[in-house]
């Protein structure tokens, strides 16, 4: 009974306005949040709904995996019944790219908590110039 | 002989580390020469398109034309000047790595001809610039470096959205198909993909409504990381933000709005410099004034400007190299750089070095400056935009305000304490200062390089 | 019927990230975290895109928590905002 | 009391730009058809005749895209060297998780084997089933997290045999890049035997790139692991 759901076009519609929202979401937690753990935290949402974004709109209900699944003789062949493996390439490496900022983000957000005690952002004021 | 060479050669040395213990400087200095020797190989057959992979349309590409090979050999001759530099030091595991992969990562950016390997070489560049700035391991270095990845975070969330809409509406990653159908779509897709561009590049290439965050950078970091900054890093943002908008070919009218930005990067870097009581300040508004003015010539598109943008490139590398690993030696002796150490320290040599590299960036006629601005100058005289020319030499009054001012400092009657700056120091900073005074003097060579890159420059998709 | 779990799925993110970006205590939003990991991925796999919904599971929800919570627990202090 | 409210002015200010900002982008994203010839769907079509592979995204990541792997090999390289240089030495800290946690030991001693089996199958067949060098590589590195967390303190991972795989599995990627230009002359081309589709010893270097990948994310993700786990100083 839900078959509006089924087709492409309103679920790409769903999608969109989903991983936008949680865009927004995320870049207003970016710009105001005041803890640094917080705003890394964020920053990895907003990748993450980028993420979605992309793969969700090259889906298609009836696509299915870029896998030829070779179950004993009958050998699928690759065929644009499939879905489009460039995407899902590219968000595989966005991902390790992101968790790896993330890691990096992490580490120097601890050094930095350990010199100082500090982890809200407005009060790093160590870059300030100092007038004489 | 593959372009590939030039972007795996530096990551296969820093993937190496461990093999060679205590030779590390010595191998960054052969792997430089090693590269400028791979990339003079590649001059006689130019434009080149490498396909990686597999040969076809689909696969991604390396573009070598005589813009980017000229970058990339700029980018292999300043980190070969600052490997040389570097021989004072000892053995410095984090320096030889980051660096090299900065050098890939930049060469990359400049070489590729594909959209997401752009994205990839970003990232790679933003790490190491992470890292770079980190280099330090004390509060200002930690606060300076999180506030550069949070914007990095930023800019890159930004570009990855370009290339998911490009993606989406165009189907395709390498940047000459995206070139031939970029206006079948949708008027305002171009917009959304153009704007998110802008940022995305804009944040890393620190022009001026964007770049409010690069100053605390600067002044956090090392004088060694800031030297690779601001003669590496904003370059190569700045030649992959110009190539692909001459290769998208857009409206003039982003052009006009692009010669407004460089305008105001312009004028607000060189007047926020004079409040400055930092030196490392200084230096870096007053990179972001010539970023000014590069982009302010880069978006005319009038060959003669071109040529002395691409000279100013050359010319303010090499300068701003040099002004930085002098201070950085200041550093190394006073511990801060605040502009009261201009007061003092008394060798003749590093008041030579700065004299120069001060005379060179405020354009004075017998070193490289002069004639970089002269070019430009010229440019927009046969254009007829005399406004641009007054803006420029009114602004040229402001540097020389904060550079003589800094000069004067010298003759303070104060107490000094010599300096002891190691040979091969002396012999890198005096080797840029020899080459800033003679392409002053005999700039031809230079001037004909760059007339060939801006003209290949303007080719835009049909060079690609 | 495929639809409507993607519907449903991607109203509980909506609901996550707004959660994690207001709690105060932040053990609470890492654990929202894994729980947007966790629910991105089923999204991926309904998105007919295997390797990307492995990828996630493993680096986004698994590696991503766990280095969040040391992290955590090295700052230990709770989010006045 | 105020400066309560000031925060939540500034909240609400942003959030109010940026929902407008989200609404006009929506209004822009969501009347448009997207093209339907894509660079996927080319390359999914001349996939069997150049990679045998059965797995398509595999030999995209590795094969039709090799440079975007390694640059992303590099990245996770230079950010677990980043991470090591900000904590420093890790032999001399203490482990976070200080007490030994006797139900995990005995948990452990069953479950690293099969873990660690489970990260080499999917590395080793990232071309015929979902997963890869990546994957397989952080399954890996997860069953030695699940030892740290064990055995707590007297857990020594040795560093030297850790950072020579890292460099010999990357030194290895790019050698298999450098053969491609000598062999095939193009970077990353495919000089091995591509075999039939479906059986273990098919698609050229797909499975050797992934290999390496898989070594190279393994030994950076343990690296990691125990960085993050060792930090409390002494």
């Amino acid at each position: 009974m839900f078959d509006i759901f089924n087709e492409t076009s309103f679920l790409h519609t769903i999608i969109t306005i989903g991983s936008f929202i949680i865009f927004g979401i995320a870049i207003v937690g970016v710009l105001t949040r005041k803890n640094l753990f917080k705003i890394f935290l964020s920053l990895s949402i907003a990748e993450a709904s980028l993420f979605l974004y992309f793969i969700g709109n090259h889906f298609e209900v009836s696509k299915i995996a870029p896998i030829a699944n070779i179950a004993g003789d009958n050998i699928t062949t690759f065929s644009s019944s499939m879905a489009d493996p460039v995407p899902q390439a590219m968000i595989l490496t966005t991902i390790v790219i992101a968790i790896a900022i993330l890691a990096l983000g992490l580490t120097f957000v601890t050094s930095y908590y350990k010199l100082t005690n500090n982890i809200d952002i407005d009060k790093m004021d160590e870059l300030k110039e100092v007038k004489s | 002989m593959s372009l590939v060479y030039l972007v795996v050669l530096p990551l296969l040395a820093s993937f190496l580390t461990p093999l060679f213990k205590n030779y590390l400087k010595y191998i960054s200095v052969i792997l430089n020469l090693a590269l400028l020797y791979t990339v003079f190989s590649f001059y006689g057959s130019l434009p080149l398109v490498e396909n990686i992979g597999f040969d076809s349309s689909l696969s991604i590409s390396f573009v070598a034309t005589s813009g980017s090979l000229f970058f990339a050999t700029l980018f292999i001759v300043v980190s070969l000047l600052f490997s040389l530099y570097n021989l004072a030091n000892q053995n410095n595991k984090a320096i030889f790595i980051v660096t090299n992969m900065l050098l890939a990562s930049v060469i990359g950016l400049v070489l590729s001809g594909d959209i997401f390997n752009i994205y990839i070489f970003f990232e790679l560049a933003s790490i190491s610039a992470y890292i770079l700035t980190s280099l330090n391991k004390d509060k200002k270095a930690y606060s300076a470096a999180i506030r550069y990845m949070i914007i990095g975070g930023v800019a890159s969330i930004f570009l990855l959205l370009a290339i998911v809409l490009i993606y989406l509406n165009i189907g395709s990653l390498r940047l000459e198909t995206i070139a031939l159908n970029f206006n079948t779509i949708d008027l305002k897709i171009q917009f959304l993909v153009l704007l998110s561009l802008f940022i995305g590049f804009g944040i890393k290439a620190e022009i001026s409504p964007l770049n409010f965050w690069v100053v605390d950078i600067y002044s956090g970091s090392s004088s060694k990381a800031a030297a690779l900054f601001s003669s590496i890093l904003s370059k190569s943002y700045i030649f992959v933000f110009f190539n692909i908008a001459y290769i998208l070919n857009i409206e003039p009218i982003y052009f006009n709005f692009l010669v407004f930005i460089g305008v105001l990067s312009f004028v607000v870097a060189e007047i926020s410099a004079l409040s400055c009581q930092e030196t490392k300040r200084i230096f870096a508004y007053s990179t972001l004034g010539q970023i000014g003015i590069l982009f302010l010539a880069f978006s005319y598109g009038d060959i003669d400007i071109l040529t002395g943008a691409i000279f100013l490139v050359a010319i303010h590398s090499i300068s701003k190299l040099m002004l930085f690993l002098s201070l950085d030696i200041l550093e190394n002796h006073f511990g801060s750089t605040s502009i009261d150490i201009f007061k003092k320290f008394n060798s003749l040599f590093l008041t030579t070095i700065f004299a120069i590299g001060f005379l060179s960036l405020l354009g004075i006629p017998p070193f490289g400056g002069f004639i970089a601005k002269l070019t430009i100058l010229k440019g927009f005289a046969s254009i007829e935009q005399y406004s641009i020319i007054a803006i420029i030499l009114i602004i040229s009054v402001v540097e020389a305000v904060y550079f003589f001012r800094l000069l004067g400092y010298r003759y303070e009657n104060q107490a000094k304490e010599d300096i002891k700056i190691p040979l091969v120091q002396k012999l890198s900073l005096g080797f840029i200062a020899i080459t800033i005074f003679y392409l002053g003097v005999y700039p031809d060579w230079l001037l004909d390089i760059s007339h060939f890159v801006a003209s290949s420059f303007l080719k835009g998709v049909a060079n690609v | 019927m495929i639809g409507f779990i993607i519907f449903s799925i991607f109203l509980a993110l909506i609901i996550l990230s707004f959660l994690i970006i207001s709690t105060k205590d932040l053990a609470h939003s890492v654990i929202l975290f894994m729980g947007f990991g966790l629910g991105s991925t089923i999204l991926y796999f309904l998105f007919s895109a295997p390797d990307v919904a492995l990828t996630e599971a493993v680096i986004g929800a698994g590696l991503a928590s766990v280095v969040l919570l040391v992290v955590l627990l090295q700052t230990k202090q709770k989010e006045i905002s | 009391m105020n400066l309560k409210k000031e925060i939540k002015l500034h909240t609400i200010i942003s959030s109010l730009l940026i929902s407008f900002m989200i609404v006009t982008l929506l209004g822009i994203l969501l009347n448009f058809n997207h093209s339907s010839s894509s660079l996927g769907m080319e390359l999914l079509a001349i996939n069997e005749t150049q990679t045998q592979s059965a797995n398509a995204v595999t030999s995209v990541v590795t094969y039709f895209r090799g440079l975007d792997t390694l640059g992303e090999v590099t990245i996770l390289f230079l950010s677990v060297f980043g991470i090591s240089y900000a904590i420093g030495d890790a032999k001399s800290k203490l482990n976070i998780f200080k007490d030994e946690n006797q139900l995990l030991q005995i948990g452990v001693k069953i479950l690293f084997p099969i873990i660690i089996l489970f990260g080499i199958y999917i590395v080793l067949n990232g071309h015929l089933s979902p997963g890869g060098g990546f994957q397989g590589g952080v399954i890996i590195a997860s069953a030695f997290l699940l030892k740290f967390l064990a055995y707590g303190e007297n857990i020594k991972i040795n560093h030297k045999i850790i950072s020579l795989l890292e460099s010999f599995s990357a030194a290895g990627f790019i050698l298999t890049g450098v053969l491609g230009v000598l062999v095939m002359d193009r970077f990353f081309g495919n000089f091995l035997p591509l075999g039939k589709m479906g059986d273990f010893f098919s698609a050229g270097i797909i499975p050797l790139i992934y290999i390496f990948v898989g070594l190279k994310v393994a030994s950076e993700i343990t690296a990691l692991a125990e960085y993050f786990i060792k930090v409390k100083d002494v």
